[in-house]
């Protein structure tokens, strides 16, 4: 009998130009991104291949969700994730993400002069960054204790910031703190930054660049302030587009781990057998697919969405059931890898580890799965 | 055939107009919601005659050729309808599998004396068909039939059983793969398949007895029952390819069905409203945090397994790891309706312990029953586990188990 | 390495007595309820053996958990375990479970007179049952809206009361009520009750007897309400007694699942093997052994405690445990059971449905493992 | 030997009593939590200094015979011992290869000169042990050693490698499985076994670097490593049947070791601390619902654990399909503990993200080291997978797959 869904009103926009830029996402970073390159750069400071960053920049891939008139190619963040997606794929290891959304950021609530200054070096390569995450650990991006103080006609910033992604080798930071009792957003320039102001924090996913920002010491020019009026919006934007981001690269991650697992289970040997013939361990990689598919559809829908508009239930309902299909599905993909691998996979050696520590790291960016189910549960069960 | 834009749409606005005025009122008790659960006349009347209906407002086989009594129009009509019918939870259309195998397989390969002979009437429900594949002793290996077809002058002579025949004991015509030659080297060889009429003598339909405590399934028994030759379909000794080809259109692989659903799927939809009407520990269901996140968890893979549909339409984003969206459907919806309807059953809290017959029970005993018939899917047409196997093997390129 | 807990502070304590009632009521319902006698009951309108149930009767086994005082055995709930655990193996009918729950009840909260009259009756034989259910459904049998009202010097029952089991059986029914506004219970002949007061009701589990009760139109006079001040204490007491019986009878049922499902494993053949080689099969089966383990020990655990300190919290949280962890592996191995059985499984002839039916029966009556789980919540992370 | 219960409960007073005041206090940095994990060397020390300071007190081998340094008393008294180590959550014992493994067995079928040269000093830690089994290309398929050793002279030749071999780094003695006969019907014959100084000429130990980055595991290479033939346990060529033994005491089925434990098992009871303290979304993650009915799920399960264990000493009620309860204690034990870390993890929300070494890691990272590290019990000593097959073959009688 055919289940085929005749019905579904659903669909999934999908351009032309998406899907070139999807071949040639695919294709570089498998090329530019071999696992033995992933794992020479976990070892190195900065963590990133800077050549490659000003090829990515000279592709124009820093300024496909960018407005033509900074620079950008006008397109929506629904062509930053088929970007996003084979980066995940190959864990290619790059400011991407974070400048991505700073750019988000600004074309949201930046000033037309902020945004003058800013997005065109962005899309030429300018790496900029967000800090957005504080010690209480709350997802919720408006939850900010952070203050910016006047102070001699400037501002005075005060508090601490976590999590904030590829900070030291950001030429800026969107940081959000409170002014005035209310959300607000300040510009900080690397030049702004006292010695000891970041430190590198140890975070699961080796091939992540993360720091504590501590704002006490650092002052602004109010000029260097977001647009007030624009600001809740944004901050909602940019968690909507993070997440959006971060289940495009779990999908990659998840069709990576797929791959290494299916790899193994086709060349290795037990009592006599490839490994793969076992149902038990056949079984549940056909889960990991299924489970892959499933969350890749969630998030190209969601994608189609977003660009759209954003600010409607339906998109933000389609993003949050990205993230938490996405992270549900790499979570047990990545888990079962490990353990398909066997001794093998207990080593640091193997990459299974690699894609555990993604998932791991994914997963609790931007909400896990069960505080988006709660927020959905407030939008579809009203 | 170039499709008119304009055309469709409003084509699309007298579809909905006739559903609306004409979609069956409440028959009084309660409708099976799967070709496989017709158990009772009453049920088969009421939608033989639905299906009618259907026919006749011309919304049935619109792209089947007119000739054979279809619409000879281009398939985005049949969508439209079909769209609009799954869109209402309407009754399904009883005579699914000469619709949607049986039909599409005689357009396909049938003779010009096969197609006058059986479309029309195939359309118009008046020649219920059912499927003869599997057999007691190997409900899953249908390649190991072992019905005896011995080839006696201008007739076939049947020896044998099949089983889990849906609607055998109302229907005029059955698909029937069996056996001509049993030495051959593998048993893919010596299959032929037929078109056989019910009414041959010797043939004898004992229903079974579903777990639920209805009926719908049968066993068929043939004892010496004659087929005149011409109800071969394809050559003799090839009856597996013709096999593979119907099982192709029974699973959607192959387009080219008359239209309608062989099912009434539960919708999370239904169950949200089930949640919001009735409680457990005295306060609604729908309230509760663990059943509210579970809730999301249904709508969410619901959305995704319509989302895989639309996104299978989409080359570029299904040409990796290709055949995997179509190949899972089954073994997804059927195992996520399974799950689905054990949820329902537990949002009944101690009400759920009633069964279909009891006034208490919620919607009729629809959810009890839906629990027990959801294994129709998980099991037939290949397990779940089976499922997992060709999965692996096929999209996967695991070595076989 | 050893992982076997060394550390157990628990201990569960099993008599001689308990280990001798056990293998003579595995005896006893291997013998006198095959299958075949299941399924002959099922379609008779009473649903039970008589004569076994005399010879129940005369086995002492209607009077373990009573005082000896009342013609008794002086033993606890605990020896009711080992008595109810085979009769659930079997699908063995009887009604055993109302009537040891009815005799709890009496002794609970039963005035002198009232143990006297019913007690000894029901250790010989004497058929009884309780009416605690109502049609709001809810598990708490505290909750309560069927009324007795005073009138002429007697009582008048007001309401209706759902899921009476083996009532039209019963020479007596302990029906529970609001009495000036208070729970109570009233001790209802079979000589009270009016014409169509019982109707049959159609449940899941066919081997069940299940009625509803009209409480209005009978009467009863005020020697026939149970102690006022016990009842809240007994209607506990009742609630756990029942569980650890229908934890007992679903740990029997499970057991004849696995059986099932291990015979058709190990006979069944598909393309040329034995479906047990299967490890899409053979695995989810020892996850249904390692249930039923678990759910074992834990029951013979609450019936340990039981006996001893049933008020305490120790005690509630053992039985709730053992029910919550009885149903949910009885629901998934008579799942299983169906599905492991193919097309066969799907039929009424096979058995599997019989255990199917009669998990989703133990799940729903006194509460699922959710709602069991929420109580537990509040006692173990207060 | 007839023991006086009020001689045990004084003794369990005293037991009390020393381990309130010889505890070890935090170290200052992350112990390990099993003996698969000891990865530095401040690790080893600490935990050897602490298994000498507990056989020195009198606790560990205490019904061991006195002649070779044990204590010579019934088993109760040691039994008492463990089960108040175990309560506490104290380190664990370093040399348990030694205390569970090779000693038992050297006291069951080793030589008089055997037990005199090593019982003492596994008791002491003065001699760690390791285990030479599991092989670079069968981890599961133990049986299949290939590690052959050539006797020459009064000498064994030993070439080959051994992997997954905890302790190796620290280890004065392996028991090892290896080949001393290529040329039998079986892969079990041919196999020997033996008490191998780990400081043999040729042999090299390489560390395993593990998932979490941390070491503690190594693989030991054998060229041309001679062992004297006294070495050998057993007889030539019988080696399986005394592994077979061994895995009996490594997997507790037989009695005899010396006591404490292997590993600081994570109690659910941790984990209900830390949902008291930590967040999410702004309230104690203990006030969520879900989370609350995750925290209850765990509680049961932990409980049903211990009490299989208690009851597979009742006989009545252990005696059906019988075997089950031990042969499951690894699978259930060493998936909950993968399960119960993964969920400890997400409790912390955003900053379950860190990792080890980073100041803001709750508990120094104990729980994202635990998470990765439950797979050594998942994996080591027969995969989880392998568990199934072997419980569904021995308890149910399942055909092989």
């Amino acid at each position: 009998m055919s289940l085929v869904g005749e019905s579904s009103a659903w669909k999934i926009a999908f351009s032309e130009e998406q899907a070139q830029l999807l071949e040639v996402a695919a294709a570089f970073c498998r090329e530019k991104s071999p696992i033995e390159k992933v794992r020479a750069l976990m070892t190195e400071e900065k963590g990133f291949d800077k050549s490659l960053w000003d090829e990515i920049a000279s592709l124009g891939w820093l300024g496909v969700a960018a407005p033509e008139s900074y620079g950008g190619s006008g397109l929506s963040l629904a062509e930053a994730i088929v970007l996003a997606e084979p980066m995940g794929r190959r864990l290619f290891a790059s400011p991407f993400f974070t400048t991505t959304l700073a750019a988000q950021m600004l074309i949201r609530a930046g000033t037309e002069t902020q945004k003058k200054r800013w997005l065109p070096k962005i899309c030429e390569g300018t790496i900029a960054t967000l800090a957005l995450h504080e010690p209480h650990g709350d997802w919720d991006l408006t939850n900010i204790t952070a203050r910016a103080e006047e102070r001699e006609g400037g501002l005075r910033l005060v508090g601490e910031k976590r999590f904030v992604l590829d900070a030291a080798a950001a030429e800026m930071i969107l940081v959000s703190v409170l002014h005035k009792d209310a959300p607000a957003c300040v510009i900080v320039e690397k030049a702004a930054l006292p010695k000891a102001a970041l430190s590198r924090e140890t975070v699961i996913d080796e091939t992540k660049r993360s720091y504590r920002l501590k704002l006490d010491g650092i002052t602004a020019d109010c000029q260097s302030l977001l647009s007030a009026e624009k600001m809740t919006d944004a901050l909602h934007h940019v968690h909507l587009a993070a997440i959006l981001l971060l289940s495009a690269e779990m999908c990659g991650g998840l069709s990576g781990a797929l791959d290494l697992t299916v790899e193994y289970l086709n060349t290795r040997r037990q009592f006599d057998r490839f490994i793969g013939s076992y149902q038990a361990l056949k079984h549940p990689t056909v889960d990991m697919l299924t489970g892959w598919d499933m969350a890749r559809s969630h998030l190209y829908y969601a994608a189609s969405l977003f660009g759209k508009m954003a600010a409607a239930d339906d998109a933000e309902a389609a993003v949050r059931m990205a993230k938490a299909s996405a992270s549900d599905a790499f979570a047990f993909g990545s888990d079962r890898c490990i353990q398909f691998h066997g001794g093998m996979g207990f080593t640091y050696e193997c990459d299974a580890q690699l894609y555990r520590r993604r998932a791991l790291w994914g997963e609790y960016m931007h909400g896990d799965s069960a505080w988006h189910r709660a927020r959905l549960a407030d939008i579809l069960l009203k | 055939m170039a499709v008119d834009k304009e055309e469709l749409q409003e084509f699309q606005k007298e579809v909905k107009a006739w559903f609306d005025a004409n979609a069956p009122k409440d028959p009084g008790f309660l409708l099976p919601q799967s070709f496989m659960e017709v158990g009772t006349d009453k049920q088969f009347h009421f939608l033989r005659d639905w299906q009618r209906e259907v026919y006749e407002a011309g919304y049935l086989g619109m792209a089947w050729p007119e000739d054979y009594g279809g619409g000879g129009k281009p398939q985005p009509f049949q969508d439209i309808v079909n769209r609009e019918m799954a869109k209402r939870s309407l009754p399904f259309m009883v005579n699914i599998i000469g619709l949607s195998w049986a039909g599409p397989l005689i357009l396909n390969m049938g003779t010009e004396a096969q197609k006058r002979a059986y479309i029309k009437n195939i359309l118009s429900a008046e020649d219920i068909w059912c499927q003869g594949f599997s057999e007691p002793d190997h409900g899953s290996d249908l390649a190991n039939a072992q019905l005896r077809a011995k080839k006696t002058g201008d007739h076939y002579l049947l020896n044998g059983s099949k089983i889990w025949t849906t609607l055998a004991h109302v229907a005029k015509y059955m698909i029937l793969l069996a056996r001509t030659d049993s030495q051959t080297n593998t048993k893919y060889e010596g299959l032929s398949f037929f078109l056989a009429p019910m009414d041959a003598p010797g043939i004898e339909i004992a229903p079974i007895r579903k777990l639920t405590g209805e009926y719908g399934f049968n066993q068929v028994f043939f004892a010496d029952s004659p087929l005149p030759a011409d109800c071969l379909m394809g050559e003799e000794g090839e009856g597996w390819m013709v096999a593979v080809k119907t099982l192709q259109f029974e699973r959607g692989a192959e387009g080219g069905q008359a239209g309608g659903t062989s099912m009434v799927r539960t919708s999370v939809g239904e169950v949200v409203a089930l949640a919001r009407t009735v409680k457990r520990g005295g306060r609604p269901a729908i309230e509760d945090a663990h059943i509210r996140d579970q809730l999301v968890r249904f709508l969410m893979e619901e959305k995704g397994m319509r989302l895989n549909g639309a996104r299978a339409k989409i080359k570029p984003l299904a040409s990796e790891r290709p055949g995997s969206l179509l190949m899972s459907v089954k073994l997804l919806e059927s195992e996520f309706q399974r799950r689905l309807g054990a949820f329902a059953l537990s949002l009944q809290g101690m009400n759920a312990a009633y069964y279909m017959g009891d006034p208490e029970a919620a919607d009729r005993g629809r959810w009890q029953r839906g629990l027990f018939n959801a294994f129709s899917a998980t099991i037939g047409g290949g397990t779940s586990e089976i499922q997992k196997n060709i999965i692996g093997e096929r999209v996967l390129g695991l070595p076989k188990s």
